[in-house]
């Protein structure tokens, strides 16, 4: 099965994404250039951290209307599997395929650490047979998940929250740290599960997520 | 005419610029002096230290190149080679602290990447003034800022580094920055200007005013248009650098360039200079089609521009499309701006006419070089007198030099920085050496960077040995051995002789280091005039070193991290005394003394065997034993990282004699290992009459030291740890230091 | 023409950026600041014409703010 | 009272920002936008006092602006 990590201008995360499909058997990572538009030869696709465009004006505001978003938006509208991870993450909320928005930490500065999640849904592509407790690396300066009441009230309701943080490092509302949309295919994620597939590099727990897929689309 | 206003204005010397005319059989014009001033400067020429330089040992089996291009490679085997340098940016980062610290990172970079390797790792060494200096803050919040905004982007990790606060700083910070990366041995790109009618391509960000030097700038004759108020600050801009990085990786692997180069200091002129001479070759550059953002600018401030995240190629002739599609792709600009000529001078046209006609080698290698005077300083001796120093509680003393500027934790500065991109950081920040393993490979690299600038100051010999040695030691305490090292040498001004005497025996003493312990320097940079008011900054050389580690990573740790292991100190045991010591300094606020003796014949050999006692996992823990003496090197052992555990420690002070000496003296040539005891016989084995002393067993929550069976340090690890924890962020969120 | 674009963050909406400058005034002995809130704005040169102001309220609109959380004003500048 | 305070890069100083802006504008298909120079405001309420348009400046001069790149200036919101 063919997963594509889409490359935009500014992506870092990308080699390490498709590095860490690639370890996956079943899997095989595909590169996705962002002035592209075809996805027939995909199966999933992941967008990557980074800073696209710089991330300047917002993060992930000016990646959303690269050619190849517009094909993301109607893979995704048909229903298959789309995985945003931290850069990757903010790019689907400007899109608004997820709810909210992603400002700066509460304490303004950029942070990189081991965080603590809390898996609430494994009923999605990404995070089926995911334990309820993970230990993932983060590291940005804007993952302060934000939104009014109603769409709180609402995602809350509809159980959209994937992910929480234990212990809040950025101030995100409800502790949220990753969403998924109400049709369950489209997740994204501050935390870098790419960065947590080897022993040797901080443990394991972000194997889950490709092998999860390899269950969905098997 | 060039009047002497001109040259003083430009910094040349009147010997200087008259060496220039008479090769060049006339007067140079005022755009040829900006260009004769930027080469023969201090920082693109080396005039004061070449000669110096010159003593380091740069060649060794592994050495692929040397210094004297952009950065040094190192060949680690199976086809596959290192490449790094560092290099300062303290000026700029004074004046603009995020943005001077911020091009410092975007510059080496480019140092690494025009040799056509991918960058894998940066580490920064920084010095800065007293915290209660009114500057320091906001320099060390800054600096960091930079530092992390710029590498976090680009998408390096920033895995090492070490900072150190001391008042010779206060108005002259530091700020180096190295970077690593990885390429193939064959795929190694150079900064040569050869074949004759090749085009020259301008590659990256268009040139504005920035950097430009303030002084010449606001002279009337460059401009016809009213001086107007322009900061001379750079300012990076990473995101165009990821792209510049990208687009330069894709079309080296295209076959369609024969030299590329960054621009660095002295931008276009001293890159397209520097090819020409490489290759003994001219070169035609019409300047007035390289890309611009500002109107009106001239041919002196566009050759003097420092912009950032440009790049300088000489392609094969016709494939100019090929590399302006791969620029394209990338949404970058590249344009032919000249080309190779075969007559040796280096020519610029602006418009269709000559502003510059200068002979290549009057630029390059018969810039002017000095021997400058040295002499020992009056105050030396003195210096190196040490008062007698009352020895008061070591649990006061330990807790107070656990929770100084020098040895508090440096989380608040690394977990700004994003120390995990790549996926390949196998030992984060805050131990001995970083570790990133090398993707593709059964390879690993280890990075350290070093510098003691007390011990220099006391005894610039001794003090250079002992940075090479503690560098190689920190390397060794991960399992790697040391292949290559880049150093950075910070001084005061040249022109003093007890500044140039201080910079010769550094280097002098650098150069023992390495070649006791097989260690070439294979890049680096030199940064003088380091002074304000005529303080100088004290002798700081910095030195990173990389080690190679091969197969299997070993299982090492820098805490204790579990009850029931025994400790112990390997090497030699304190004898030295406390001179130049932390703890004086810090405790005492005395720089005093003699600095530590080094041996390196037992340096060399503790490495070897340490290296061997970590890859065989005869060891849990290794931890060099240097700044803060033995006493502070196994409080740190107890302290948390990350997931590990606090454990505490109950033993007995190693040696005899001088207590005070033994806990916080810094005698090189020790480490602190702690292992499973019924490995004691195989560790023994292995350290073959390398003295083993025995400290005690780690287990419960205090560090207890006795000495004879006397009470010496008894304290909480909670204790220990909240003072190392929390003294940087409770400075930084601006309150005084917590003493 | 020059137009700017004044972006700023919707009542209501949480300013992390605009409570740390708050507390750095205070830090620095302006005690009565009561209030701060940041915002952004963009200076823009585009072609002239009848609606000019109006094509940069669509970019506003598209790009430069982002509607969840902050809403713009457009002014053209002498 | 409320204070405006406008924030900008010095002319000459690369405004990384602003040029991303610039091609994310080209891309959406405005291909006019000639150029973008990004700029922040602070909308402060200060006590109300003589002094207090001097007070905000020494604001800007020590903490808002960036005085070796940027430039400000300080406007009384009615
Ligand atoms: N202290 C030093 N030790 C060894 N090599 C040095 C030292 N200082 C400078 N070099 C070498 O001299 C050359 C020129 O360096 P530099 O002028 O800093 O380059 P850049 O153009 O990047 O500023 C480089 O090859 C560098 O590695
Ligand atoms: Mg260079």
């Amino acid at each position: 099965m063919n997963v594509g990590v889409v490359t935009f201008p500014g992506s870092n995360c990308d080699a390490d994404f498709r590095r860490a499909i690639d370890r996956v058997e079943g899997l095989r990572a595909v590169a996705l250039w962002h002035k592209d538009t075809d996805l027939s030869g995909v199966d999933a696709v992941v967008l990557p951290g980074g800073f696209s465009y710089g991330d300047y004006l917002r993060c992930g505001a000016i990646a959303r209307f690269s050619p190849m978003m517009q094909s993301v938006a109607r893979f995704a509208a048909q229903g298959r599997p789309v995985l945003g991870v931290c850069n990757g993450f903010q790019i689907l909320c400007e899109a608004h395929l997820l709810p909210g928005v992603l400002m700066q930490n509460r304490d303004l500065s950029f942070l990189c650490k081991d965080v603590t999640i809390l898996v609430e849904r494994t009923d999605t592509p990404w995070t089926r047979g995911l334990a309820n407790k993970l230990v993932l690396p983060i590291a940005h300066g804007d993952g302060n998940w934000q939104a009014d009441d109603e769409t709180v009230k609402r995602i809350e309701g509809d159980g959209q929250v994937v992910f929480r943080y234990q212990s809040n490092p950025n101030g995100a509302r409800n502790d949220v740290a990753g969403l998924c949309n109400a049709a369950r295919n489209v997740v994204g994620l501050m935390p870098h599960p790419e960065r947590a597939v080897d022993p040797l590099l901080g443990g394991t727990d972000g194997l889950g997520f490709l092998t999860s897929l390899v269950e969905v689309l098997a | 005419m060039i009047t002497a206003e001109q040259l003083k204005k430009h910094k040349l010397t009147a010997g200087e610029y008259g060496h220039a005319r008479d090769v060049l059989g006339r007067e140079a014009s005022l755009t040829e002096l900006g260009v004769l001033s930027v080469m023969w400067s201090e920082h693109c020429s080396y005039k004061s230290s070449r000669k110096h330089l010159a003593r380091l040992p740069t060649t060794g089996p592994r050495v692929v190149i040397g210094p004297g291009e952009n950065a040094g490679v190192v060949d680690v085997g199976d086809g596959w080679c290192v490449c790094f340098k560092m290099e300062s940016h303290n000026h700029p980062s004074f004046i603009e602290p995020r943005q001077g610290a911020a091009t410092g990172v975007g510059g080496i970079l480019r140092d690494v990447f025009t040799m056509g390797a991918r960058p894998i790792a940066a580490l920064n060494s920084l010095r800065f003034g007293r915290p209660e200096h009114p500057k320091t803050r906001h320099l060390v919040d800054g600096v960091v800022s930079g530092i992390g905004g710029y590498g976090n982007c680009f998408g390096v990790p920033t895995v090492g580094g070490e900072v150190v606060f001391d008042a010779s700083y206060d108005g002259n910070c530091l700020v180096n920055a190295f970077v690593v990366g990885t390429m193939k041995r064959d795929a190694i790109f150079l900064g040569l200007a050869t074949g004759i009618g090749n085009p020259v391509i301008y590659v990256g960000a268009r040139t504005g005013r920035d950097g430009i030097h303030g002084a010449t700038m606001a002279s009337d004759e460059f401009s016809d248009k009213k001086a107007v108020e322009r900061p001379t600050v750079q300012v990076g801009d990473p995101f165009q650098e990821k792209l510049l990085l990208e687009a330069c990786l894709e079309l080296m692997r295209s076959d369609a360039i024969v030299g590329i180069q960054d621009m660095g200091a002295a931008g276009l002129t001293s890159s397209s200079v520097e090819m020409a001479g490489r290759a003994g070759n001219g070169l035609l550059l019409e300047l007035d089609k390289v890309p611009l953002r500002e109107e009106g600018m001239t041919p002196y401030e566009l050759l003097l521009s420092e912009s950032q995240e440009r790049m300088l190629i000489v392609a094969k002739q016709g494939r100019e499309e090929d590399v302006r599609k791969i620029f394209d792709k990338w949404d970058l600009q590249a344009v032919v701006i000249g080309r190779v000529t075969d007559d040796g001078i280096w020519r610029c046209t602006w418009h269709g006419e000559e502003v510059c006609a200068l002979p290549v080698p009057l630029l390059t290698d018969e810039a002017p070089k000095y021997d400058r005077p040295q002499a020992r300083p009056d105050w030396q001796d003195a210096v190196q007198v040490l008062p007698t120093v009352t020895a008061g509680d070591a649990s006061a003393d330990l807790l107070a030099l656990i929770g100084s500027p020098d040895h508090c934790s440096r989380e608040w500065i690394w977990s700004r920085y994003d120390h995990q991109v790549g996926a390949a950081t196998v030992i984060r920040p805050g131990s001995d050496a970083a570790v990133v393993r090398m993707h593709d490979t059964t390879k690993a690299i280890a990075l350290t960077v070093d510098g003691n600038s007390r011990h220099v100051y006391l005894d610039p010999v001794q003090g250079g040995m002992g940075v090479i040695a503690e560098g190689a030691r920190n390397l060794a305490c991960v399992g790697a051995v040391a292949v290559g090292a880049t150093d950075n040498l910070n001084f005061g001004n040249p022109e003093r002789p007890a500044i140039m005497w201080q910079i010769a025996n550094a280097i002098d003493g650098l150069a023992a280091g390495c070649r006791a312990l097989d260690v070439p320097i294979v890049s680096g940079n030199v940064s003088l005039y380091n002074e304000t008011d005529g303080n100088a900054i004290l002798p700081t050389p910095t030195v990173a070193m990389v080690g190679l580690i091969e197969g299997e990573l070993p299982a090492i740790g820098a805490r204790l991290g579990r009850a029931g292991l025994e400790v112990a100190v390997i090497g030699a045991l304190p004898t030295h005394g406390v001179g130049g010591s932390s703890w004086l300094a810090r405790v005492h606020g005395l720089l005093r003394g003699k600095p530590p003796t080094v041996d390196l014949v037992a340096e060399k050999a503790l490495h070897t065997a340490l290296i061997k006692l970590v890859r065989e996992g005869l060891v849990e823990v290794a931890h060099d034993s240097a700044d803060g003496g033995v006493a502070l090197a196994l409080a740190e052992i107890c302290l948390p990282l990350r997931s590990d555990a606090s454990v505490g420690l109950v033993g007995e002070l190693p040696g005899s004699g001088d207590r005070t000496a033994r806990l916080f003296g810094e005698d090189h040539g020790r480490v602190v290992i702690a292992y499973d005891r019924h490995q004691a016989p195989a560790i023994d084995a292995v350290l073959a009459g390398i003295p083993r002393t025995v400290v005690g067993i780690s287990g419960g929550s205090r560090l207890t030291l006795t000495d004879a069976g006397a009470p010496v340090i008894d304290v909480a690890i909670d204790a220990l740890t909240a003072r190392w924890r929390d003294a940087m962020p409770t400075y930084l969120a601006g309150d005084p230091w917590p003493v | 023409m020059k137009v700017r674009v004044f972006v700023g963050l919707k009542p209501g909406v949480l300013d992390p950026a605009g409570e740390a400058v708050k507390g750095g005034l205070h830090h620095l002995g302006y005690p009565d600041v009561a209030s701060v809130r940041c915002g952004k704005f963009f200076d823009l040169d585009v072609a002239d014409g009848p609606d000019a102001e109006a094509r940069v309220a669509k970019m506003a609109d598209q790009l430069l703010a982002n509607p969840v959380i902050e809403s713009f004003r457009v002014e053209v500048l002498p």
